[in-house]
């Protein structure tokens, strides 16, 4: 075997490097120094972002490892970057939760799990074959329902850590059972060796169309499309804030690219014929119904659960341009998310740790008593609705702009039903601003100061939603190494 | 980049946002907000002095200063700016509404800050709006200028605020969904094929590639998506609870300028990019806009609250700039830019002494005042007058504005267009019953109340707000050719040709 | 005619700073000067006997001083603001200025009271008064007939100002509206006349309608102008509207607009009400100047109806009707300003009736200078008695003749000069009136006999309610000595000499050989080469016979007039009512309008366009609680619809597929 | 009589519907996890079925079996660590109890 390979895992090899220091360091530091483990997981991990940077991994060639089962290329280094930014905010957004006193003795698993999981997401990401692929998902979810688990005193947590993994699991049954009818049908599980085989096959069949709703189901789970979503809500409101911020944007973001990558390289041949109708259907339910969810919620964990679910439909938007730009949109779509939705996270944490409020109602008047975090609050609304100049409105458009690059009358209609949906979107995008701005009731959260590392990661966010947009290159890359 | 003017138009909003920002007394505020709405009023008559003399030194480009700047490369998406008649005059008008707007908000109270933020914000979308000519900044701006009103309204309004706050956005975004879908179709059909696709209006135009049924689709969607923000029927219901619940200065900026990004977009979108189309479908929306025009005027007959009637107003005179719009021909079209420019002034006029009223009875129910003209005789004249130009008295605005949309709209000879036509100068009468209702019941007659006895006469910065509105309508209303003659330049024959018209 | 506009600027801006007097006397000045100069044209015009101004034939023509673009609508189609001089221009040019002027210098009296005080809003009368002196003139020079719409607008706007004067009065407030709506009525008619007339000939001018270039700027006017029009439009695509050629719907439409300002029946209404402004501007605007703009209007276009049969018969007939139903009106008011309202609105009805009998070729079209010169002397002997009529008011403080009674020993300058304005309407000989209505007669006698006895009947009615209205301010019986009310008196110089001027006017007004300055095609045309003593004496015979029955009945105080009124109940009813035209217009606009139509809107657009809207948010709000029930919380049910919709997906793709 | 593929498809697909129906049916949390066991192990016999059968050539499929009892054994454990940690707060574990969340 070539050893040398394993050189073409460079930022899987990075992350395992990160990871086990964290790990050596929350093991044998001494009890005393491990105040300081948040950080120094942060800055070890930042400098691995900055990795992520390097013109090698940057603009890294399209290599592949394992005899085809991995590969990476330059969209591959830069979605896992795009991860990286966004764990690394969750990673800051955690430091003062995982300072409390009940989570304070476990704060390293939290880390470790967190790079754990990523690791998975990596792999699932770069895998062209569905073994690679299927260890990644897992490595990916079940690290996830511990992490849901962490706070094993509150009952919330439990319950939601019991429904994750359960119906995680159920759903890798199911996900599992069809990988093997296409297995059965093809005789492979490289991605490309499938799409071959299906391609000289006699074109469609029952079975065939049966296991690609099973992939789809199993896949659409971890990004919680409609009617597999149901466990997001519970699991959100349940799981401590930084775990659900994870959750809901690197997880999402991951599975999003995955499930782009299966559909094309291994379905990609029967798109008309097979998945293009079904996620039609998945997509408007997806929003629809994520959206009218959204509208009656009161806990703004939850709140942002069900938007979530909406948000992903609109990134599938992406997957069914099946074209580069599609790709490039579904990328920076992820990206503008991950800030858009970690500011609002990032709100709702310091919220909840300086006063244990997560409710809209707490929110009311909360620009008179903290007129910084109402206004970070807002600003990731107006994103996560789409309005300019928030990166939130580029994102949406090129998304829509891909996905009507198909030309069918049949997309127009769908992305007239996806138009239609963000205004009951910003509808209830904007009940949390009106909460904020124009409630006339007295705040019941007091003034406070949040702490060092909850305004740098929400700084960062801001940033993030202001330039993103407007500063073009970012986009203008992707669409460059999208193919 | 920093050497077209026209970029001056986005960049100065920019700068004042951060002085703004930076601020700490409401002096300071007063003194960035209004210093940069002359700026932007001086620089716009400057434009407008400068374009003037390069059309007179025989320029004929179909728009001047273009200029453009790549943004989004690979989609061709580009920082295109150019102006012409029409957004010469567009430009002016919205720097004179926000100079007006920002001294009839003086005292604003509470969070005067913000308020000028978010008011800065909104003009930064107007203005880009009207100087781009690339469909994609074009609905960018377009939809900042939209999201600032809700906080606006949300925050400083009065009465039903929440809710009206919540349904204007919602329905202007309804529309701008509609908008959105529209552009990115025009966008795959704007060059033939195997050329490079392209948002920029001009080339666009240029290619003239949109085949007759994409037309027939993209159409609808522009011309209703911006139809909406133009208060067409039946999209028009966010208007009255949206002005009526607006504090003044957003009264005016909204009702003075962004009805008229509606009207706007509907031609310079719509229209000018689809004219087969047009040609085609303008009947459905001729009915529809025809309604609006003596509908919004019906039912400005018997509302009670002085925002109400101006907002149904709002309605008939919008409607009759969206009527002008489908007439497709110069005049009615000129008729209908000019329609723009006057009721812009005149109702940031109305809004303006509206607020002013409200803020010293607390009321806007005109059965509960009277004889205001004894009470606050400035204030008062200065109604009569915004009337007056309402009602379309010559000398002042709107009677150019509406005279040249109905000959316009009568040089077409089928019976179809000759009724609707009608039914739109009936309009005029309605409006004289309606105005003159209003100025009876508040300002003429014995007054209503004794405590409104008390109550004094404009302020000097209402005074300043309200004249530098007054000179706007009039000198239009007197020297009419001055702007008839801007705007009619802007209608290149080329428009025309492919409809088969003159 | 620069000059009342700057007036009205001056004083509508700086009023307020002035004093009341120097307002006045600016005024005043103004006007005084503008007198002059509009003489001084008028003089030039018609004698100076310029190439400019009477062709080689002698024809009088039109002249276009100056003429500027205002507006463009497209290539040919222009509003221009001009200066248009001719024969009727230059006599409105006259009469304006010299009742406007009269009217100034009489206000600097009336608009004070018995102790030299000023009225409140002084300097802003004196300021519309000129705003409307300008509109007025602006009117009558147009060169265009946008021109004149834009000064007609001008016109009804500052009438309402003026109506409105006493805006604290909520019955002058609810006057002004029903004259600027009634009028902005009619002007509808008037704006789509006029697209229609542009449209098809692509040209506002009046010059383009009416006459044949002679000169650069100088035009005479030509039947075959207006021929070639008629061709024009019969020519175009769709001659024909409804029955009816397009060039008559134009020019009936046109004179709609003529009769909202003529206050012809049915657009009458505006007309009595409007009395509740100052009395000055009732002899102004509401007798003298601005409703006879409908008849200029009229004249200015009369080539253009001669064309068009139909159009004439329907100004004759509205013309008629309305004579006769004001005259009837007029008997039964008790209010001297509505009386002469009315008396207003008949007389105008004569001039209309004047030009729909109009013919070329009859007598030389002497209808029309027959309907121009009664405007002219009507214009005089009218302001006359508005104003007489203002000094009675001014001294006894109400407008209700029962209230006067026996006044001619107080106030004997009034007296007189009311008799002779009374006179005058009447047509005694040698009062002007007598000439111009006489005039009027013969043209209808030319036209036809009906037409000619009607409005003798109307003469008649004329000379019977003025003559009542005479003999009940100054006889009847002496008044009770008034209560708390010094004597009454005549007025101070400033309005008896407005008086006594135009009594010398309407008195020998009648002598002037108008026909020389006026007539349809601009030729001189001699008047009394035409004079039928027959139609004169009978006239002058028919009036006499109905002064005498006025003064048997109400030059003492008898029981006659009560038993004539108990004779006829129910006709005196009507017509004391003004024959419920103003129930009918309220129930029109109130119930039809404003609760048929604006209400049912509002309610439509607040219930049904609204919450249609907002039922779109109560079904999404509606939804999001019906289906919530698929969040239920338990596990199980999760992977049930996992798998439910899973199956679902395949298998209803599977079907659709194969 | 050759055994042919479809003897042994059909048993797993039985055994795949068994544990869907048990996971759907049960109470008890542990019962539900041996049904989801039991669905795994469908799978994985349908791997090693089709590779045995179709594809004989190769080891895709055996290997494919071999990691995901891995995983399966994993998500096992995992899910008993959570599932031990609800019983120790409620001392049940009955499923039907954590629905608290809803809606």
């Amino acid at each position: 075997m070539d050893y040398s390979q394993f050189l073409v895992m460079k930022q899987e090899i990075g992350l395992l490097a990160v990871f086990l220091i964290v790990f050596l360091y929350d093991t044998f530091m001494p009890k005393r120094s491990l105040g300081a483990l948040g950080t120094v997981s942060s800055v070890l991990f930042a400098l691995f972002v900055a990795y992520g940077f390097c013109p090698s991994v940057f603009d890294s060639p399209v290599e592949t490892a394992f005899s085809g089962m991995y590969a990476t290329s330059a969209v591959i280094a830069n979605i896992k970057t795009i991860l990286n930014i966004g764990a690394l905010i969750v990673m800051i957004q955690a430091m003062r939760w995982a300072d409390q006193d009940l989570v304070r003795i476990r704060r390293g698993e939290f880390y470790e799990l967190l790079l754990t999981t990523l690791f998975g997401m990596y792999l699932m990401i770069s895998a062209r074959h569905f073994l690679l692929f299927i260890i990644g998902l897992e490595t990916a979810s079940l690290p996830l329902a511990a992490m849901v688990a962490f706070d094993k005193h509150r009952y919330e947590s439990r319950e939601a850590a019991v429904k994750y993994v359960l119906t995680a699991v159920f759903s890798s049954a199911i996900f599992l059972m069809g990988l093997s009818f296409v297995y059965g049908l093809t005789g492979s599980l490289y991605f490309g060796k499938i799409a071959t085989a299906l391609m000289m096959g006699d074109g469609i069949n029952a079975l065939l169309v049966v296991a690609l709703a099973f992939v789809i189901s199993g896949i659409g789970f971890k990004l919680s499309l409609v009617p597999f979503h149901l466990w997001t809500a519970d699991v959100y409101q349940g799981a401590p804030t930084p775990v659900t911020s994870y959750l809901s944007v690197i997880s999402k973001g991951a599975a999003a690219f995955a499930f782009l990558v299966v559909l094309w390289q291994v379905f990609g041949c029967v798109y008309t014929f097979a998945w293009e109708w079904m996620l039609y259907a998945l997509i408007i339910l997806t929003i629809t119904i994520g959206n009218l969810f959204a509208i009656r919620q009161r806990n703004m964990k939850r709140f942002l659960a069900f938007s979530s679910i909406s948000q992903a439909g609109y990134i599938m938007l992406g997957v069914i341009a099946f074209n580069g730009m599609g790709m490039a949109a579904l990328m920076y779509y992820i990206l503008v998310y991950i800030f858009s939705n970690l500011a609002a996270f990032g709100v709702i944490g310091a919220i909840e740790n300086n006063s244990g409020k997560v409710n809209m109602e707490d929110y009311n008047g909360l620009y008179k008593t903290n007129p910084r975090l109402a206004f970070t609050m807002m600003l990731a609304m107006f994103s996560l609705a789409g309005i300019p100049p928030f990166a939130g409105f580029f994102s949406k458009f090129f998304i829509f702009t891909s996905a009507i690059n198909q030309g069918s009358v049949a997309i127009y209609v769908l992305v007239l039903i996806a138009l239609i949906n963000t205004i009951v979107s910003l509808y209830y995008y904007l009940l949390v601003v009106k909460a904020m701005f124009i409630s006339d009731e007295e705040s019941t959260v007091a003034t406070f100061r949040s702490a060092c590392s909850e305004r740098f990661a929400l700084w960062i966010c801001v940033g993030g939603i202001l330039l993103l947009g407007v500063v073009s290159c970012i986009y203008n890359h992707l669409l460059e190494i999208s193919f | 980049m920093f050497s077209n003017i026209l970029i001056y138009f986005v960049v100065i909003p920019l700068i004042m946002l951060g002085g703004l920002a930076l601020c700490r007394n409401i002096k300071q505020i007063r003194a960035v907000a209004v210093v940069g709405a002359l700026a932007l009023t001086a620089l716009s008559v400057w434009l407008l002095l400068d374009y003037m003399q390069l059309r007179a030194a025989g320029n004929t480009a179909p728009m001047l200063y273009t200029d453009s700047w790549s943004w989004f490369g690979p989609l061709n998406i580009n920082l295109a700016v150019g102006v012409d008649g029409i957004s010469v005059a567009m430009l002016i008008l919205s720097s004179i509404i926000l100079l007006t707007g920002s001294f009839a908000s003086w005292k604003i109270n509470p969070l005067p800050k913000e308020f000028f933020l978010w008011l800065v914000l909104l003009s930064t979308g107007v203005f880009g709006f009207f100087i781009s000519i690339d469909l994609f900044t074009m609905f960018m701006f377009y939809e900042v200028a939209l999201i600032p009103m809700y906080l606006l309204i949300g925050v400083w309004g009065s009465g039903n605020k929440n809710y009206s706050a919540m349904k204007l956005t919602l329905m202007l975004m309804g529309g701008s969904a509609f908008l959105m879908l529209g552009l990115i179709g025009i966008y795959y059909h704007s060059a033939p094929e195997g050329q490079p696709l392209t948002w920029n209006l001009l080339e666009i135009v240029n290619n003239a590639s949109i085949d007759k049924g994409w037309q027939y689709f993209l159409f609808p969607m522009t011309f209703v998506g911006f139809g909406v923000l133009g208060a067409m029927f039946p999209f028009h219901t966010w208007s009255p609870d949206g002005h009526a619940s607006a504090p003044t200065a957003v009264s005016m900026l909204h009702a003075g300028v962004l009805m008229k990004l509606g009207g706007y977009g509907c031609f310079r979108v719509a229209i000018y990019l689809m004219p087969e189309a047009a040609q085609d479908l303008a009947w459905i929306f001729l009915i529809l806009t025809g309604i609006s025009v003596v509908y919004g005027a019906f039912s400005a007959c018997v509302q009670t609250d002085l925002k109400y009637i101006n907002a149904y107003s709002s309605v008939s005179h919008c409607g009759l700039v969206l009527f002008a719009i489908l007439m497709l021909n110069t005049t009615a079209m000129t008729g209908a830019i000019m329609q723009m420019l006057s009721h812009g002034l005149m109702t940031a006029l109305f809004f303006a002494l509206i607020g002013m009223i409200y803020g010293r009875t607390h009321t806007r129910d005109i059965r509960l005042m009277g004889g205001l003209m004894k009470i606050m005789p400035f204030l008062a004249v200065c109604y009569v007058i915004a009337g007056m130009a309402s009602l379309g008295l010559p000398g002042l605005s709107g009677f150019v504005a509406e005279m040249t949309i109905f000959v316009g709209s009568f040089e077409h000879a089928d019976m179809f267009h000759r009724v609707f036509t009608i039914v739109a100068c009936c309009s005029i009468v309605i409006t004289a019953v309606y105005i003159l209702r209003v100025v009876g019941k508040l300002l003429f007659g014995p007054v209503q109340d004794e405590h409104h006895l008390s109550l004094t006469d404009a302020e000097w910065w209402e005074r300043t707000s309200t004249v530098t509105l007054i000179i706007s309508v009039a000198a239009i209303g007197c020297f009419p050719n001055f702007f008839a003659d801007l705007i009619k330049f802007t209608f290149s024959p080329s428009i025309f040709a492919v409809i088969g018209m003159n | 005619m620069a000059i009342p506009l700057c007036m009205f600027l001056i004083l509508g801006l700086l009023g307020m700073k002035m004093s009341h007097k120097l307002a006045g006397i600016l005024g005043t000045a103004g006007m005084g000067v503008t007198l002059v100069l509009a003489y001084f044209t008028a003089f030039t015009y018609f004698f100076s006997g310029s190439p400019d101004f009477v062709s080689s034939e002698g024809q009088r023509l039109q002249y276009i001083v100056f003429n500027v673009d205002w507006l463009q609508f497209y290539d040919n189609l222009v509003i221009r603001l001009g200066f248009l001089l001719d024969p009727i221009s230059a006599l409105l040019l006259v009469v304006i200025t010299t009742i406007s002027f009269m009217v100034h210098l009489y206000s600097n009296g009336y608009m004070r009271d018995h102790h030299g005080v000023y009225e409140h809003g002084f300097q802003r009368f004196y300021a519309f008064l000129s705003l409307f002196s300008f509109s007025m003139l602006g009117l009558v020079v147009a060169t265009n007939i946008f021109q004149m719409y834009i000064f007609w607008e001008l016109v009804g706007a500052s009438s309402y100002l003026l109506i409105g004067f006493y805006y604290v009065k909520p019955s002058a407030v609810s006057a002004s509206k029903k004259a600027f709506i009634v009028t902005r009525f009619a002007d509808l008619g008037f704006l789509i006349g006029i697209l229609i007339l542009s449209f098809y000939t692509g040209t506002f001018n009046f010059t383009d309608f009416t006459s044949a270039p002679v000169a650069d700027g100088v035009y005479g006017v030509s039947l075959d102008t207006a021929q070639g029009i008629k061709n024009l439009i019969a020519g175009s695509e769709a001659p024909i509207f409804m029955g009816a050629s397009v060039l008559t719907w134009a020019l009936v439409l046109i004179f709609m607009g003529g009769m909202g300002k003529s206050a012809m029946l049915p657009l009458h209404i505006w007309l009595p009400d409007a009395m509740e402004g100052p009395t000055p501007v009732s002899a102004l605007i509401h007798a003298a100047t601005m409703v006879v703009a409908g008849v200029y209007l009229v004249a200015r276009l009369f080539p253009l109806y001669l064309m068009e049969h139909s159009a004439m018969v329907i100004i004759t007939v509205v013309g008629a009707v309305t004579a006769f139903y004001a005259a009837m009106v007029a008997c039964t008011q008790i209010d001297i300003k509505r009386v002469l309202a009315f008396s207003t609105i008949s007389q105008i009805a004569f001039m209309m009736v004047s030009l729909g009998v109009a013919d070329p070729n009859f007598h030389e079209g002497l209808g029309y200078m027959a309907s121009m010169f009664h405007l002219f002397t009507h214009a005089m002997f009218k302001a006359l008695l508005f104003l007489g009529a203002g000094a009675l008011i001014h001294a006894i403080g109400s407008n209700d003749y029962t209230e006067m009674h026996g006044l001619r020993k107080y106030m004997p300058i009034t007296h007189v000069t009311f008799l002779i304005g009374c006179l005058a309407i009447a047509g005694i000989i040698p009062f002007s009136g007598f000439f111009s209505k006489d005039e009027i007669l013969s043209a209808c006698f030319g036209n036809s006999w009906i037409a000619y006895l009607w409005m003798s009947m109307v003469a008649a009615l004329t000379a019977f309610y003025m003559f009542r209205l005479y003999f009940l301010i100054f006889w009847w019986k002496e008044h009770p000595v008034r209560q708390g009310h010094h004597t009454p008196h005549d007025q101070p110089w400033t309005m008896t000499l407005p008086l006594v001027i135009l009594a010398a006017i309407a008195t020998v007004a009648g002598l002037i050989p108008f026909g020389n300055f006026v007539s349809w095609n601009g030729e001189p045309y001699d008047l009394f080469g035409h004079f039928d003593w027959s139609i004169a004496a009978v006239s002058l015979l028919v009036a006499v016979v109905a002064i005498l029955v006025a003064a048997k009945m109400y030059m003492k105080e008898n029981p006659l007039p009560a038993k004539m009124k108990n004779a006829m109940p129910t006709l005196w009813d009507w017509c004391h009512h003004r024959f419920y035209w103003d129930e009918l217009y309220m129930f029109i606009t109130h119930k039809i309008i404003f609760n048929g139509i604006c209400r049912p809107i509002a309610w439509f657009d607040r219930h049904i366009i609204d919450g249609t809207m907002d039922g779109f948010a109560y079904v999404t709000n509606k939804a999001s609680y019906a289906i919530r029930g698929l969040q239920s919380g338990s596990i199980q049910m999760y992977v049930w619809i996992y798998l439910i919709g899973a199956l679902a997906l395949g298998a209803i793709t599977a079907v659709c597929i194969l | 009589m050759e055994t042919t593929m479809i003897y042994y498809l059909i048993p797993t697909l039985i055994m795949f519907c068994c544990g869907v129906y048990g996971f759907l049916t049960r109470k008890n949390m542990i019962a539900m996890l041996i049904s989801l066991e039991l669905m795994l192990n469908a799978v994985d016999i349908n791997f090693v079925v089709f590779n045995r059968y179709l594809f004989p050539g190769q080891m895709e499929g055996m290997f494919f079996t071999l990691f995901a009892i891995a995983i399966a054994a994993a998500e096992t454990a995992l899910a008993i660590a959570i599932i031990i940690n609800v019983f120790r707060a409620a001392k049940n574990i009955d499923v039907t109890d954590l629905k608290k969340m809803k809606f």
